[in-house]
C-alpha cells in the first residue's frame, strides 16, 4: 500500500521538477521512487505502515512477488528509454509522470479484493498509456496506434463494467470474498451471474490480448515507441494476467465449467495464429507483438490451475527477454531497427548484443537451461493430467515459435553484411546484462 | 619341441614377416625383402613338417577367449589333427615355393615390399582359416583371405591403361566372396542355434549322442546348415553361381593367380566342406546337390576353356572345372579321394601357372597366345615343366593327375554310371583344351612382334627352380595314394592317414573297386589321353593351323569365346537392377516424398502465415466487428452447454 | 435472496430492458459510425447504460455502495472523454480528418 | 565433479588465449580432460554406480540434480574425450583450429555431451540434451558452407521436434512419480495402462528416431553433413548420433518397458529397412559425403534395431558396435574432408588416381575402409556377427535383411574407395598426409583392432551396469537370458 503511495508522490513531484528541463534530475528521481517502492513492497509485511491499511487492497504473498516483478520490470523500461526520451526536453518528464501513474494502476490490480478497486486501477492503468502510444505528435501512426488503442479499450470498459454490474445484480456485492462465497452457496448460479462473468471475460482477454480480441495489440505495438511498447507489451500484460488468474482461478473457479471450453479454444488459437502469422513478419515490433499473443495464451494455461508459481516463473522469462530484445532495438536506432533487414549481421560485428539476442531468442523458444523453458515445462506439467490435447498443442507450436525465432538469430548472425559496430550506452548496457541474467540464471529461484 | 608351441610358431611367422615388411620394407633392399617373406614362409613348412613327422593324437591349444558370455562362448583355439596339418603343408610348401618365384618375377616392380607384405598376409590368413578348432576361427581366417585377394588382385591398381580394370575385378572378387561369406554367417548362426558351439568336435560329440539316443536329428536345420556351407564354398571355390569373378582375378601378378587361384584360396571351399563331413553325411540331399552343380560347373568350364585366347584365362577356368571334378567327388562322400585331388592339382596348377608367369616373363608381359608360338627352343626349361605340367592335368598315365582323377572316376562308376560318362567328357575336354595351350604356345612359328622374339630369354634360377620342384612333385604325386593293385601294403596311404585322425572322416565307409574293373578303368583313361595327344600334335604341330581371329570364330567357338555370355547375363539380372532401384529410390522417395514432402508442409505453415497476416485488416471497425463475435460466441457458447 | 430478472417484481424490468436496450445501441453505434466524435458519444452512452443499470440493483437491494461506483463511473468517463478528445483533436491536426476509415496504415 | 566442469572452464578460456597459441591449448585441454576421465577410470569398480554430485536437498517438482556414472556411461565418457581429442587433432592444421570461437563451441559441446551421459536424473538429461543442439548449431553456422540456413533450420527444427516428444513423456513419468531421479523413475512400481505407456515410449522414440537418424526420420542428416565442417561432421557422427543410442538403452526402454513391446517390431522393422535403404542409396551417390552419410544411416540402423531387443549379448555387441560406429565415422570423414581441402572436389566421378600421388594417404584410406567393411580383427566384425546373430535368432527374415549389410556394404565403399583411389589420376598434385593426420589414422586403426581382437574388456566393463538395469526394472521381469 506504501509503495503505491510513493510512486505516486514521485510521479508527481517528478512532473514539477520537468519544468525545470534537466531530464537526468527527472530520471534519478523517478529511479530513486522506485527503488524506495521496491524495498518498501520487498519488507512490508515487517513493519507497521503509518497510513494505516485500507481493505480494498490487500497484498497476497504471490500478489508481492508480482509486484516486485513490476516494480523492477518499470525500474528497467525507465532505465532503457531514457535515451529516446531526453531527446525532446520539455517532456521527458511527462513520461515518467505517465509511466509511473500507470504503474500505480498496475500495482492496484495486483492487489484488488473487490470490483471497484478492480476498475479503478484498470483505467488508472489504462488511460496514461493511451496518452504514452500517442505521445509522438507529429508521427501519424503513433496517433493512428493511440486512437485504435483508446477506442478499442474503452469499448472494452464499457463491456467490463456491464459485466460487473451485471455480476453485481446477480450477487449483490462487489466484494470478491463476498461473490466467491454466494458462488459457492448457490447450487445453480443465476443466468444473470453467468452473463456477467463472461462479459468481463471478454474484456480480460481483450486487456490480455487472446486471439479474438488480439487486433488492436500487432498495431498499437508498431505503432507507439519502443519504451512504451516495452511497458505495455510486459508491465500491462504482467497486470492483466494476475488479475485475470485471480478472479478466475480462484474467484470464479467454482463457476470453471462453463468457461474452461471457452478458454481452451481461446488457447489453442491464441497458440498458433501468433506464431503462424508473425513467420512471415518483415517488422520487429510487430513479430514481437505476435510472439507476445502466443506466449499468453500459454500463460493462460495457468488459468486452469490457479497456480501462480509456475506463471510468475513463465512471465520472468518472457518479459526479460522482452525488455532485452526491445533495449537492444533501442540501443541500434540509427539503423531504423524497425525493420528486420537492418538487423542483418549485427550480433557477428558486435559479439555482445549477438549473445544477448541469442539468449533472449532461445529462452522465448523454451531451451532448457534458460528461465523460458522452466517457466513451460511448470505450466505443462501442472496442466497435463486434464488438458493433455492443450499441452500437446502447445508444444507444436513451441516449435514453430522455435522455427520463427531460429530464423531470426541467424539473420542476425550472417557473416557476410555490411553492419558496423554500434557502441552501447551505459544504461543500455547494464539493463541488458541484468536481463540476460535473468534469463539465464532467473529459474533458479525455484531452488529457494 | 611340444606340438603346440610348433602350431603357434607357424601362424605368427607369417604374420611377423607381414608385419617387418610392411613397417620397414620400404627402406630395406628388395633381395632382403624377398629373404625375409619367404624364409618365413619356409620356416612354418618346417614346423609343420616336425609335427607331421610325429603326428600326436589329434590336439586342441587354446590361445586367448574372444567371447565367454553364459550363452556364448567364442575362443580363438588351434587344432593339430591330419586333415589340418596336410592343408598347413601344402599351403606353405607351395607358398615358399610362389614366394621364390615371385622375387625373381616381381624383381622390377616399385611396390616390390607391399606385395611380399600382402603375400605373407595372405598366407597368415589360410594358416588360420585351416588350423581353426572351431568354426568362428575359420570364419576369421576366411574373411581375412578374402580382403588379402582383394589386395593382391588390385595389386596394380596404378598403371594407365588397365589400372581401372584391375581394381574393378578384384572388387569382384571381393564382392563375390562376400556373398559367399554371408552364407558362412548364416549356417554360423544356425549352427549356434542348434548347438550351442562353434568346436568341430564338440558338434560331432552332439550328434552322436542324439544318433545314439534315439531323439529324432534337427533335419531341417542339418540340411539348412550344410546348404549354407556349400554357399559359402561355392563363394570361395568358384562353383557355378559365384565364380565369375576367378577368370577376371587373372589381372592380378601370376605369382598371386597360383597361389591363390590354384593352391590355397580356391581349396578353401572343400576343406570347408570336409572339415564338417560329419554335418554333411546326415544331409544326402545337400551331397546331391553338391554333386550336380560341381558336375555342372566342370563341364560348362571345360567348355568356356576350350576357346580362351590368354594363357592365364585358359588355366583359370581349367581350375574351374578341376574344382567341378572336386566337388563330384565330395558329392558322393569320398572325402580323402577329394583331398588327393585336391593336393595332386595344386602341384601341377601352380606348376602351370607358374610356368605361364616366365612364359610372360620372357614374352615381356604380353599374354595372348595367338601372338606366341615355338618357344620349345628358346625358353627350354620352361617348355620342359610345362609339359609335364600339361601331361599331369590331362591324366597322361602314371603321373600325378592320373592316379586321383582315376580314383575319382573310380567312385563314379561305382555311384553312377551316368556321372561317370559326363566325367569322362569333362577329363577328354580338359585333355583338348590343354594340349591346344600347350602346342600354340610352344610349337610352330613365333608369330608375335619382332622386338619382342629378340627379347625372349630363359628367366632366372629363382624362377627356374620352383618350377622344377612342381614338377617333380607332379610327377611322384601320385604315389601318396596308389590303388591297391599296385602296391598291397602301402596301398591308400593317404586315405588312411587322413581317415586315422580327422573328426568324423573314420565313419565314412569307403568302398572300392575289384581290381579287373579298376585296370579297365584306368587303361580306358589313358587309351584317351594319349589319342587325344596325338590328335592335338597333328592338328597344332603338324598342319601348323593356329586359333583362328575373333571374327571367323564359328557359333559354338564365339560362345565359349565369350565365356556363354554369363558375365552379361549376371551384369543384366543383379548389377543394373541394383543401380536401377538405388537411383530410384534416392530420386523418387528419399527427395521426393520425403525431403519436398516436409518442406512443402512447412511452406504450408508459411501460406497460413500469409492468410492470418491478411486477417489483420487495418480498420478500427474491423477490429470492433470482431471483438462483438467473440462476445457473441461466448454467450452462444455458454447457451448451448447449458441446453446439454 | 438470489434475485434473477424475471421474479423481483416488473418495476425492476423495464429499467434493466431500457439498460441493455441503451448498451445495444450504444455498441452498434460504435460498430458502424464513421465520424470518431460520435463514436466518443456512443461509447458515454454505453458507459450511461452501465450506470442505470448499477442504479436499479442498487435500488433493489437497498444499499448505496453501488451508486458510489456510479459516481465514479462517471468520473472515469469523464477522464476518458477528455483523453480521447485530445488525441482526436491530434488525429485530426495529422490527417485533416476524423474519418476512422482513413486511420488504416498500420496493418500488414 | 571436474570432469563436468572441465570442459566448460576450457570453453570459457579459450576465449582468453591469443590467436596462435589457441590450437596448442585446445589440445592440452582436450588430452588433460582425457587424463581426467581416465583418472575416474582407474580407480573404477564396474559393479556399483558413482555419484559425483548428489545433493540431498529436495528441489520442487521432484527436481533432483543428480550426476553420476556406472560403467555404461563412464565408457560413453571416455569416447566422447577420446573422440574430441582426436577430433581437434585432426582439425590441427586447418585454418579453423586458429579460431578462438570455433575451440571453446567444440569444448561447449563436449560438455553438454558429458552431460548427457551423467545425468541420472529425466529432466537433467533432457536439458543437456537440448544444450548440446545449441553449440553444433553455431559451429555448422557460423563455419560450415555459407548459404546452408535452410539445412541447419531443418536441422534444429527437426532435432526440437523430437526433444519436445521426450519432454512430454518425461512430465508424465515425472509428475506420476513425483520424482525425476533416474533410480525413482526405473523402479516406482507405478502402473501405467498400456495405451498411454505405448504413448510415451513414442514420445521418447520420436527423440531418439529423429536423432539416430532411423529409416523415415533422416531428410536432414546427408544435407546437414555435408554442408557442415569437418569437425562438425564429426561432432555430429560421432558423437551426437550416441547420445540418441545411449538414451534408447538407459532411459527409453528401462523406463517404458511395457510400453516398447507394443512398438518394439516397428523399431525393429525401421532399423531394417534404414540398413536396406542407405545402403542401396550409397551405392550410386556422386558426393563422397552424402555417400558416407547414407552409410552411417545404414550402420546405425543395424545397432538400434539391436538394442531394440534388449538382450545381454545384443546390448553389449550394440556398445562395441557404437564405439567401433564412432571411429569408422571420424575416420572416414576425416578422409573425405582431407580429399576435398586438397583436391576442393567432392563428387568421386571427377577424382582418380590419388593413391598414386599419395600413397600413405591411400594406405591409410584402405585401412579405413576396411575397418568400415567390419574385416576381421576390426570391432565391426565382432559387433556385426553378434548383432545379426541376435537379429537372427529374434527372426529369421530380420537376420537375412541385416546381413545384406555386409555385402552392400563392402559395394559402396569399394565403389567410392576405387573411383576416387585408383585409376588414372586426374589431377596434376596431392601432397602426401602430415604427421597429424597419419597420428589420427593410426590411433582410430589402431584403437579398431585392439577392440576387433579383445572385445571381452569392454564387454566386462558394461555387463554389470546392464544387469543393473535388468534388476531396478519395473516388475523386475527378468527378461535377459
Amino acid at each position: 500500500m506504501d509503495a503505491l503511495i510513493v510512486i505516486f508522490i514521485t510521479g508527481l513531484i517528478g512532473l514539477f521538477v520537468g519544468m525545470m528541463k534537466k531530464p537526468v534530475l527527472s530520471l534519478s528521481i523517478s529511479v530513486l521512487g522506485l527503488i524506495s517502492a521496491f524495498i518498501l513492497m520487498l519488507y512490508y509485511k515487517s513493519y507497521e505502515s503509518p497510513f494505516g491499511n485500507y481493505n480494498g487492497l490487500n497484498f497476497t504473498p504471490s500478489g508481492n512477488i508480482f509486484a516486485l516483478l513490476v516494480i523492477g520490470l518499470t525500474l528497467l523500461i525507465v532505465l532503457s528509454g531514457f535515451n529516446y526520451f531526453k531527446k525532446d526536453i520539455e517532456h521527458t518528464a511527462d513520461y515518467y509522470g505517465l509511466i509511473l501513474f500507470s504503474l500505480c494502476g498496475a500495482l492496484i490490480l495486483i492487489g484488488f479484493t473487490n470490483f471497484f478497486m478492480f476498475f479503478l486501477g484498470l483505467e488508472i492503468m489504462s488511460i496514461p498509456v493511451y496518452v504514452l502510444v500517442g505521445i509522438r505528435k507529429q508521427n501519424t501512426l503513433s496517433s493512428e496506434a493511440s486512437i485504435k488503442y483508446f477506442f478499442t479499450g474503452s469499448f472494452a470498459t464499457g463491456i467490463l463494467l456491464f459485466g460487473i454490474a451485471l455480476v453485481y445484480g446477480a450477487s449483490g456485492t462487489f466484494d470478491l470474498n463476498e461473490i466467491s462465497n454466494s458462488v459457492s452457496i448457490w447450487k445453480e448460479a443465476p443466468a444473470m451471474f453467468h452473463v456477467g462473468v463472461l462479459f468481463i471475460l471478454a474484456a480480460f482477454l481483450f486487456k490480455v490480448g487472446a486471439v479474438p480480441f488480439h487486433f488492436w495489440s500487432p498495431d498499437v505495438y508498431q505503432g507507439s515507441t519502443d519504451a512504451v511498447m516495452s511497458y505495455m507489451a510486459t508491465v500491462v500484460k504482467i497486470a492483466a494476467l494476475y488479475s485475470f488468474v485471480t478472479l478466475f482461478g480462484s474467484v470464479l473457479g467454482a463457476s470453471g465449467n462453463i468457461y474452461t471450453g471457452i478458454l481452451e479454444i481461446v488457447i489453442i488459437a491464441s497458440f498458433f495464429l501468433g506464431y503462424v502469422s508473425a513467420l512471415k513478419q518483415s517488422n520487429f515490433k510487430r513479430l514481437l507483438a505476435y510472439s507476445g499473443i502466443s506466449n499468453t495464451g500459454f500463460a493462460l494455461l495457468s488459468v486452469f490451475t490457479g497456480d501462480f508459481g509456475s506463471l510468475w516463473i513463465f512471465l520472468l522469462g518472457y518479459t526479460a527477454s522482452t525488455i532485452a530484445l526491445m533495449t537492444v532495438s533501442q540501443a541500434i536506432e540509427k539503423i531504423d531497427s524497425e525493420d528486420i533487414k537492418n538487423w542483418k549481421g549485427i550480433g557477428y560485428k558486435n559479439p555482445f548484443i549477438g549473445v544477448v539476442v541469442l539468449i533472449s531468442f532461445l529462452s522465448l523458444a523454451g531451451i532448457p537451461p534458460l528461465t523460458g523453458f522452466f517457466g513451460k515445462f511448470l505450466l505443462l506439467s501442472g496442466n497435463y493430467q486434464n488438458h493433455l490435447t492443450l499441452v500437446i498443442l502447445a508444444l507444436i507450436s513451441s516449435v514453430i515459435g522455435a522455427f520463427l525465432y531460429l530464423r531470426f538469430v541467424i539473420n542476425v548472425f550472417a557473416k557476410e553484411s555490411h553492419a558496423e559496430k554500434i557502441c552501447i550506452g551505459p544504461l543500455h548496457i547494464t539493463v541488458l546484462i541484468i536481463s540476460t541474467f535473468v534469463s539465464i540464471f532467473g529459474w533458479t529461484i525455484i531452488l529457494f | 619341441m611340444a606340438a603346440d608351441i610348433l602350431l603357434l610358431t607357424i601362424i605368427t611367422l607369417p604374420l611377423v614377416g607381414s608385419a617387418i615388411i610392411g613397417l620397414f620394407g620400404k627402406n630395406l633392399p628388395k633381395i632382403i625383402v624377398g629373404t625375409i617373406a619367404t624364409s618365413m614362409v619356409a620356416g612354418s613348412f618346417l614346423c609343420a613338417l616336425l609335427i607331421f613327422m610325429n603326428l600326436p593324437q589329434s590336439q586342441i591349444v587354446h590361445l586367448f577367449s574372444v567371447i565367454n558370455l553364459e550363452g556364448l562362448k567364442l575362443s580363438a583355439n588351434f587344432q593339430i589333427d591330419a586333415l589340418s596339418i596336410w592343408m598347413t603343408l601344402i599351403i606353405t610348401g607351395i607358398g615358399s615355393l610362389i614366394h621364390l618365384f615371385s622375387i625373381g618375377y616381381m624383381s622390377h616392380d616399385e611396390g616390390f615390399y607391399k606385395f611380399f607384405a600382402y603375400l605373407n598376409l595372405f598366407i597368415f590368413s589360410m594358416l588360420l582359416l585351416v588350423l581353426g578348432s572351431n568354426y568362428f576361427v575359420l570364419f576369421f581366417g576366411w574373411e581375412g583371405v578374402g580382403m588379402c585377394s582383394y589386395l593382391l588382385i588390385g595389386f596394380h591398381f596404378s598403371d594407365l591403361e588397365k589400372g581401372t580394370a584391375n581394381s574393378v575385378a578384384a572388387r569382384k572378387a571381393f564382392i563375390m566372396n562376400r556373398i559367399g561369406d554371408v552364407g558362412l554367417l548364416f549356417a554360423l548362426f544356425m549352427l549356434l542355434g542348434t548347438f550351442g558351439t562353434l568346436e568341430y568336435s564338440e558338434i560331432a560329440n552332439k550328434l552322436t549322442e542324439i544318433k545314439s539316443s534315439g531323439v529324432s536329428l534337427p533335419l531341417v536345420a542339418i540340411v539348412g546348415i550344410t546348404l549354407c556351407l556349400f554357399l559359402a564354398a561355392t563363394g570361395k571355390s568358384a562353383q557355378i553361381p559365384l565364380f565369375t569373378w576367378l577368370p577376371d582375378a587373372m589381372a592380378g601378378p601370376t605369382p598371386v593367380s597360383a597361389l591363390i587361384h590354384a593352391a590355397t584360396m580356391v581349396t578353401a571351399g572343400i576343406y570347408l566342406v570336409v572339415r564338417s563331413n560329419f554335418l554333411f553325411e546326415l544331409a544326402p540331399f545337400t551331397k546331391d546337390v553338391i554333386l550336380y552343380i560341381g558336375l555342372a560347373t566342370s563341364l560348362v568350364a571345360a567348355f568356356m576353356a576350350m576357346r580362351q585366347n590368354d594363357i592365364k584365362k585358359v588355366l583359370a577356368y581349367s581350375t574351374v572345372s578341376q574344382l567341378g571334378l572336386m566337388f563330384v567327388a565330395l558329392g558322393m562322400g569320398a572325402y580323402t579321394v577329394a583331398l588327393f585331388h585336391v593336393t595332386t592339382h595344386a602341384f601341377f596348377k601352380a606348376l602351370l601357372f607358374l610356368g605361364s608367369g616366365s612364359v610372360i616373363h620372357a614374352m615381356s608381359d604380353e599374354q595372348d597366345i595367338r601372338k606366341m608360338g615355338g618357344l620349345a627352343k628358346k625358353i627350354p626349361t620352361t617348355h620342359l615343366t610345362f609339359l609335364i605340367g600339361t601331361l599331369a592335368i590331362a591324366g597322361f598315365p602314371f603321373l600325378s593327375g592320373f592316379y586321383s582323377k582315376d580314383e575319382i572316376l573310380a567312385h563314379a562308376l561305382i555311384h553312377n554310371p551316368v556321372i561317370y560318362g559326363v566325367l569322362m567328357v569333362a577329363v577328354t575336354l580338359t585333355a583338348i583344351y590343354m594340349f591346344r595351350l600347350y602346342f600354340l604356345v610352344f610349337h610352330g612359328k613365333f608369330r608375335g612382334g619382332q622386338e619382342t622374339e629378340s627379347h625372349i630369354h630363359e628367366s632366372g634360377i629363382s624362377m627356374t627352380l620352383p618350377l622344377i620342384v612342381l614338377a617333380i612333385l607332379s610327377v611322384f604325386g601320385g604315389i601318396l595314394n596308389l590303388p591297391g593293385i599296385f602296391l598291397h601294403k602301402g596301398a591308400h596311404w593317404f586315405n588312411n592317414y587322413l581317415n586315422g585322425n580327422t573328426v568324423g572322416l573314420d565313419k565314412v565307409k569307403a568302398h572300392h573297386l575289384e581290381p579287373n574293373q579298376a585296370i579297365m578303368l584306368m587303361v580306358v583313361a589313358s587309351i584317351i589321353a594319349l589319342s587325344v595327344m596325338t590328335w592335338a600334335y597333328v592338328n597344332y604341330a603338324k598342319r601348323g593351323n593356329i586359333a583362328k581371329a575373333d571374327e571367323d570364330l564359328n557359333v559354338w567357338e564365339r560362345l565359349s569365346n565369350s565365356k556363354l555370355y554369363i558375365d552379361e547375363i549376371y551384369n543384366f539380372l543383379f548389377v543394373k537392377p541394383l543401380e536401377w532401384i538405388s537411383n530410384f529410390v534416392y530420386h523418387y522417395f528419399d527427395v521426393m516424398i520425403l525431403k519436398n514432402g516436409i518442406l512443402s508442409f512447412a511452406s504450408l505453415i508459411e501460406k497460413t502465415g500469409n492468410l492470418s497476416r491478411k486477417w489483420q485488416s487495418g480498420f478500427l471497425s474491423s477490429y470492433l466487428f470482431w471483438m462483438v463475435l467473440g462476445i457473441v460466441g461466448l454467450i452462444s457458447f455458454y447457451i448451448l452447454k447449458i441446453q446439454f | 435472496m438470489s434475485p434473477s430478472v424475471n421474479n423481483i417484481g416488473s418495476s425492476l424490468d423495464f429499467f434493466v430492458i431500457v439498460a441493455i436496450a441503451l448498451f445495444v445501441i450504444g455498441s452498434y453505434g460504435v460498430l458502424t459510425r464513421k465520424n470518431m466524435i460520435v463514436l466518443l458519444m456512443c461509447i458515454e452512452l454505453m458507459l450511461n447504460s452501465v450506470n442505470l443499470l448499477l442504479v436499479t440493483f442498487s435500488k433493489y437491494y437497498g444499499t448505496s455502495d453501488a451508486q458510489i461506483f456510479v459516481f465514479f463511473i462517471i468520473v472515469v468517463a469523464a477522464a476518458e472523454a477528455t483523453v480521447g478528445l485530445s488525441i482526436l483533436i491530434m488525429a485530426y491536426r495529422s490527417n485533416k480528418s476524423i474519418d476512422i476509415e482513413l486511420f488504416n496504415k498500420l496493418k500488414d | 565433479m571436474i570432469l563436468l566442469v572441465l570442459p566448460f572452464v576450457f570453453a570459457l578460456a579459450a576465449f582468453l588465449i591469443p590467436e596462435k597459441l589457441v590450437k596448442y591449448f585446445g589440445l592440452v585441454a582436450a588430452l588433460s580432460s582425457l587424463a581426467v576421465a581416465l583418472g575416474h577410470l582407474a580407480y573404477f569398480n564396474p559393479e556399483h554406480l558413482v555419484y559425483i554430485f548428489n545433493p540431498n536437498k529436495a528441489f520442487p517438482m521432484g527436481l533432483s540434480f543428480k550426476m553420476g556414472y556406472d560403467g555404461l556411461s563412464l565408457t560413453m565418457v571416455l569416447l566422447v574425450n577420446s573422440i574430441v581429442s582426436i577430433i581437434l587433432l585432426a582439425n590441427y592444421r586447418k585454418e579453423l583450429a586458429e579460431n578462438k570461437l570455433f575451440t571453446s563451441l567444440v569444448f561447449f559441446m563436449q560438455a553438454g555431451l558429458l552431460g548427457v551421459f551423467l545425468a541420472q536424473d529425466g529432466m537433467l538429461f533432457y536439458t543437456f540434451w537440448e544444450i548440446t543442439l545449441i553449440p553444433i548449431f553455431l559451429i555448422l553456422y557460423w563455419f560450415g558452407k555459407q548459404d546452408n540456413n535452410s539445412v541447419l533450420l531443418k536441422f534444429f527444427i527437426y532435432t526440437l521436434l523430437g526433444s519436445l516428444g521426450m519432454l512430454l513423456s518425461f512430465i508424465f513419468l515425472g509428475t506420476s512419480v513425483q520424482s525425476f531421479a533416474y533410480n525413482d523413475l526405473i523402479s516406482s512400481g507405478l502402473f501405467i495402462p498400456a495405451k498411454i505407456a505405448c504413448w510415451i515410449s513414442c514420445g521418447f522414440l520420436l527423440a531418439f528416431a529423429i536423432k539416430i537418424p532411423l529409416f523415415p526420420f533422416h531428410t536432414w542428416q546427408p544435407s546437414t553433413y555435408t554442408t557442415a565442417p569437418m569437425a562438425g561432421t564429426m561432432l555430429l557422427s560421432a558423437l551426437m548420433l550416441k547420445m540418441a543410442l545411449f538414451g534408447m538403452i538407459k532411459w527409453m526402454i528401462p523406463l517404458t518397458f511395457t510400453g516398447i513391446q507394443d512398438i518394439k517390431w516397428l523399431i525393429i522393422t525401421l532399423g531394417s529397412i534404414g540398413i536396406v535403404y542407405g545402403a542401396v542409396i550409397a551405392i550410386k551417390q556422386k558426393d563422397i559425403k552424402t555417400l558416407f552419410a547414407y552409410a552411417s544411416i545404414s550402420h546405425v540402423g543395424l545397432i538400434a534395431a539391436g538394442i531394440i531387443l534388449f538382450t545381454q549379448l545384443s546390448l553389449e555387441s550394440a556398445i562395441i558396435q557404437i564405439i567401433n560406429h564412432s571411429i569408422v565415422a571420424v575416420g572416414l570423414f576425416f578422409a573425405a574432408d582431407i580429399i576435398e581441402s586438397r583436391t576442393g572436389k567432392r563428387n568421386i566421378y571427377e577424382l582418380g588416381g590419388i593413391a598414386k600421388l599419395a600413397p600413405r594417404f591411400g594406405f591409410w584410406f584402405a585401412a579405413m575402409t576396411f575397418v568400415s567393411v567390419s574385416v576381421p580383427f576390426t570391432a565391426g566384425f565382432i559387433g556385426e556377427f553378434l548383432l545379426i546373430k541376435e537379429l537372427f535368432v529374434a527372426h529369421w527374415f530380420v537376420g537375412i535383411i541385416a546381413s545384406t549389410t555386409l555385402v552392400l556394404g563392402a559395394v559402396y565403399m569399394l565403389r567410392a574407395y576405387q573411383l576416387s583411389m585408383f585409376g588414372a589420376p586426374k589431377m596434376t598434385q596431392f601432397e602426401d598426409l602430415k604427421w597429424n593426420e597419419i597420428l589420427v589414422f593410426a590411433l582410430l586403426t589402431v584403437s579398431a583392432i585392439v577392440i576387433g581382437i579383445s572385445p571381452q574388456c569392454i564387454m566386462n566393463f558394461v555387463k554389470p551396469s546392464i544387469e543393473h538395469i535388468n534388476e531396478l526394472m519395473v516388475g523386475g521381469l527378468n527378461f535377459i537370458k
